[in-house]
């Protein structure tokens, strides 16, 4: 038997949740987090929902060619990001992340890099928008294929278990995600190993167009942890709280060598799957403008509002204060320059054979 | 005569396929109500129901697997993999599965099923939504293995795809879909698979290709044309089997011959077509035969256009072909 | 909601077993199955066992390569056949099968053929022993990637939905079979359509080497169905009335539309995984001991005797009527003769492209 | 010098890894208590515990991803996939995660990781139990790749393999684990990657092989040697990246060549280096450069020894390329 985690229990009947819709706490526990760290999680929401609207004016402006967007997604991924130890702790994303990516500390200059392929990216402009990674915080680059990374995310828990490092992996996906082998075989072989993983969904209810009734007959995602006999936790993810607390009461039972979890954060995407999508075709604007009426960040603005944390000056000066930063950060990135075209060659191995060799002077040839 | 893009004369084949055979059935990741995240199922699902344009699960593997089941059962499923890059999820039931059945059970069992996917690059889609997959496919015994250029061969060899009693891995280069529009008849035509076609009869030099790379391989005989140089330009379309017979005639005649496609070299179909050149029509040959070819890296985001082979690389090679 | 079977609850606590290992009827309801029914239930599983013996001294005497002995798995499978409807419900078997294909009906002749890889096997000595299949029988012809038939059992099933054939799709693996991805895969895709698709687990502890406690942290098979939303059944897979009831109950739940389950037989096999394998260095030879006490054969004669159906003589006359079936099937089998060398060319494709009529050249010319 | 087979060379060379480094852990299906099905792997687990021996699920998904996983975190994780046969189901980890790791995370991830495999055929076992899946290896941009075919090479390339910075796929001829037996160091050493081996001087014709079919290529050179026709026999060793220089300056030397390989010739390792040849040497081509392959078909049971090039088929190309 699988120890669970102190305050929460497994696949419970209902979602776990700590704050009511009005902004009330309604936790079993008495709230034990700082003004500080309240007002941080708060900042850290609104900067991830303004980076996303950031990112769509680049993308309409014709700057970058893709977003992901996470706007319905900020609680869970802050509450994630801050119950996590920072550059201790593994991170494995996945592309719709960048709000935990941003409040797990990646600077925002390499964030507008990325996005923008400039040498502002530590990842050299060669992915995508929205593959986020960066080794000094162990947050892995994402590769686009979905659940990929789940097996690996596996790996790094059974390494951190090997060496005794009382890190834990912390790995994110869609519910779509929870349809692929791969992710079957990577929470297998982290569950049979008893390592220090937490597999954690950020449940929208669709995959692209597929709701998640039509994904799999599972009622919950949580409850797919029985295959793997570990603890399944299924969670308001529009409650930063419940995120947060739960997946910090997770991470330490994984930690203190509890083996792997399950944990499922209920969540809504706002916004279309990707700049690519037009979600119209797929679901009724109600649904959408229903789901918008539990915004998260208002949700929580409440709370704070009724703690006397939240004022309508300090929200003003606040968005100043991120939409600044951002643009600063943007004129960074757009200043790096952009990476020069033999890079494209780096990196396949360590060394450069001779056949890329070959192929990079075909290439340098062309352009001179 | 009605025109079309590429995106359109598979939306086009489909229906006509679905509406013929009632065992055609579509199915794949949004491929439903969303009718394909390129379009290439709009308005199927509409018009035939769910039953027979199905929304899958999330993977390949169920989408292959579920599909060869389908067609040993009975159907003629047509599975679409959202992009050709992730395929490979699903690659254990292609190979093992999809591809040997027919080998394995002495001809029992058999998988007429199609397995869509848009591929190759230029679209700024980085490793994951850039690849040519395609040599994967073809060293895999059991599978046939298509690649269109233009709306009308898309319309007649997808029918015709449908048709056929093996799986066949039908790709649809992304990059081309609404890139090229074109006259149609409005009757319904079938291409055979096997066959390559020429698309522009030359003298001096052939240039073999297929796929997204026949745009710049054809603007490439342009360019030569211009200079006095009369190059015939074949476009394979099928690479499993592809059509040897015209390959080496166009080579013999000509004497000098560029193999040009997107994908990776290193064990590429266009080492398969020169390594076969040179063993069949070596004395023929005037020149070396060489390849231009996408580079043997994962698919830069960066250098998007960069990695595919483009005009001016075309050229550079036919020039050391020419001078030879 | 799915329905679940009607006389078997899913889920329970108890491994569900019909007959005592003294054999005695301890099942919940009435036995209805006629004495020619019970007798011919034994007549397979002995039919089985001697297959099994037959093979493994043909192995020894060189005459086979390969050989994967079922042996304590008789009462799963031959339960199982008979709970389908032949040559109407499919069967997509996995490679230590050969009891349950010789009950579906697949003549010993051609399974001799297939053994020997001569002209008596259907599928014309394309694969290794093991790998029986049969069209006119619908047991689809195994691949031996391991868990690779569960998504095409899946899709035959979707196809038995859609065309309304109330056929269904029985799907058998082992216990590792479990850890593939693919495997997840397809259950999945199954349950989320509805699908009659039933998923059998010969449960016999070990893959190979690794026993089960290694292969998942789950505590049973069976409860992995709670992933996919469907039914799953634990059964004493050395009782063959209760893997023959479970199972028709099962598959007549399937055939009425009420969807996909997961079943779990547990067996023990006596011998090595295979031929090629020394089952002394993992498992004790105590172990294997006491499970070969509970002989699934043993267990039903032992019923049997007390029914006043199984007699010293019927056992006698049964045994050498069985090997003389199988000498003369056998003969049958090896005066069939080999394939032609060139049939290795034929079946990659419906038709033969040119680069396959050259390699066949070559190879006809190479022999000539 | 002691003596050894190939098999006990894979034990050797772990072992010495292990014992050297001890982020160096194996891992896959029965490689502990069993010690490996072909007891590869022998030994290790009772001299290094379960935990840098690891007993796995039945899942190459999970094992190459999670030696990547490992990998990365610090680890030097050897996995070893049962039969090249059943690196499918974890293709896709493969392609889209470890081969790209080091590139999409621009240097910041690397994966120095070793994936050991059995492969090819002769030893009766079907479909799957016969492949040689090398091509979909290389083909791969970010995987080295390396195939042995003797018991010194073994112990010297599997050592470079496992310290190597970058994943490495290394397969082992199972027909070869114990057919031969070779006086090898008492001393560890080390064999580069990328280097071929030139087994035997000759000047008439260039024998190209790797692997398996190091034994019928090696047999048909000395039977040229008796009618006269001195052979020059090429050993790759190294597919990704293969020792180009070697080949060419042989070719050069004798003008003819044969590339000799059991796996399916279709955009083939075999396909690769014919090609390269062509374009490369070709003045210097006295005869086409013919490819001696195994077959375009799923791996036969029943004619298990026809499939992979013969003494006699590699000796039929020889004389057409010799009478040429
Ligand atoms: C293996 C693979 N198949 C298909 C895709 C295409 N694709 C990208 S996102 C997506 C849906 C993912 O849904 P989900 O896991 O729920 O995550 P969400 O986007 O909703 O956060 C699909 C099908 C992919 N990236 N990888
Ligand atoms: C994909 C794949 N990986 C590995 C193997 C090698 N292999 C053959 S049988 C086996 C163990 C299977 O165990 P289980 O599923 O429990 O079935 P059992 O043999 O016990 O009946 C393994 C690992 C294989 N056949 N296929
Ligand atoms: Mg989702
Ligand atoms: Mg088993």
């Amino acid at each position: 038997m699988t120890k669970q985690s102190a305050q929460f229990e497994p696949f419970t009947p209902k979602t776990i949740s700590l704050l009511t819709e009005q902004g009330d706490w309604a936790g079993p526990f008495k709230l034990d987090l700082d003004q500080a760290t309240l007002k941080r999680f708060y900042r850290d929401m609104l900067a991830a929902r303004l980076l996303d609207e950031k990112f769509t004016i680049l993308l309409r402006t014709g700057k970058i060619a893709f977003v992901a967007p996470h706007s319905g997604h900020e609680a869970a991924q802050i509450g994630l990001a801050h119950a996590l130890q920072r550059g201790h702790d593994w991170f494995f994303p996945y592309y719709r992340d960048a709000g935990a990516i941003l409040a797990l500390g990646v600077p925002l200059k390499e964030m507008f890099g990325h996005a923008l392929a400039t040498l502002a990216d530590p990842a050299k402009g060669r992915q995508m928008p929205g593959h986020f990674g960066s080794k000094s915080l162990n947050a892995f680059t994402p590769a686009s294929a979905i659940a990929s990374h789940v097996p690996p995310a596996a790996g790094a828990a059974i390494s951190m278990k090997l060496q005794n490092t009382r890190q834990v992996s912390v790995c994110t996906f869609g519910d779509g995600a929870t349809s692929e082998g791969d992710w079957y075989a990577g929470v297998n072989i982290a569950a049979v190993q008893g390592a220090p993983a937490i597999f954690v969904c950020e449940n929208n209810k669709y995959a692209i167009s597929l709701h998640y009734s039509h994904q799999t007959a599972a009622a919950s995602v949580a409850e797919k942890a029985h295959a793997f006999g570990i603890p399944g936790y299924r969670v308001d993810g529009l409650d930063v709280l419940a995120s947060y607390y739960v997946m910090k009461d997770v991470i330490e039972r994984s930690r203190q060598g509890h083996g792997s979890a399950l944990v499922e954060l209920e969540v809504y995407r706002f916004g279309p799957h990707s700049s690519a999508d037009d979600d119209t075709r797929y679901r009724p604007k109600e649904e959408v403008e229903a789901w918008r009426q539990k915004d998260p960040i208002l949700r929580f603005q409440r709370f704070l509002e009724r703690q006397s944390i939240w004022t309508k000056d300090w929200e003003e000066s606040l968005r100043a204060e991120i939409k600044a930063e951002q643009e600063a950060a943007l004129q960074e990135a757009i200043s790096a320059g952009e990476p020069p075209v033999e890079w494209m060659f780096d990196d396949v191995f360590s060394e450069m054979p001779w056949h890329l060799e070959e192929q990079r002077r075909l290439v340098t040839d062309e352009l001179s | 005569m009605p025109t079309m893009t590429m995106v359109q004369a598979v939306v086009q084949a489909l229906d006509e396929e679905m509406s013929r055979d009632n065992r055609v059935v579509v199915m794949g990741e949004d491929v439903g109500k969303r009718g394909g995240v390129f379009l290439a199922t709009e308005g199927l699902q509409q018009k035939y129901g769910p039953d027979r344009v199905i929304d899958t699960p999330l993977s390949e593997a169920a989408i292959i697997g579920a599909a060869l089941g389908m067609a040993s059962h009975g159907m003629r499923p047509v599975a679409e993999v959202q992009f050709a890059d992730y395929v490979f999820p699903g690659f254990d039931q292609l190979v093992s599965q999809v591809a040997k059945l027919r080998y394995r059970s002495g001809g029992q069992f058999t998988a007429p099923m199609v397995i869509r996917m848009p591929s190759g690059g230029g679209v700024r889609g980085g490793h994951h939504h850039s690849q040519s997959p395609e040599a994967h496919f073809a060293h895999t015994a059991g599978l046939k293995v298509v690649v269109v250029s233009t709306p009308y061969d898309t319309r007649g060899l997808l029918k015709s795809a449908v048709r056929d009693d093996n799986p066949v891995v039908f790709m649809e280069p992304k990059r081309l879909y609404r890139a090229i529009k074109e006259e149609v008849p409005s009757q319904e035509y079938l291409i055979p698979i096997g066959e390559a076609a020429i698309r522009k009869e030359g003298k001096d030099i052939s240039l073999i290709s297929y796929g997204g790379s026949m745009v710049e391989t054809q603007k490439a005989a342009e360019e030569l044309e211009g200079v006095g140089v009369s190059a015939e330009v074949i476009d394979l379309r099928s690479l499993m089997p592809w059509d040897k017979e015209t390959v080496l005639a166009s080579v013999a005649k000509t004497g000098r011959v560029l193999v040009v496609s997107e994908a990776p070299r290193m064990a590429s179909i266009a080492s398969e077509v020169a390594a076969t050149i040179a063993e069949e029509v070596l004395d023929s040959l005037e020149a070396p035969p060489l390849r231009v070819t996408g580079f043997d890296t994962p698919y830069p985001y960066a250098q998007d256009k960069v990695y595919m082979p483009t005009v001016t690389r075309i050229l550079n090679a036919a020039k050391r072909v020419l001078d030879y």
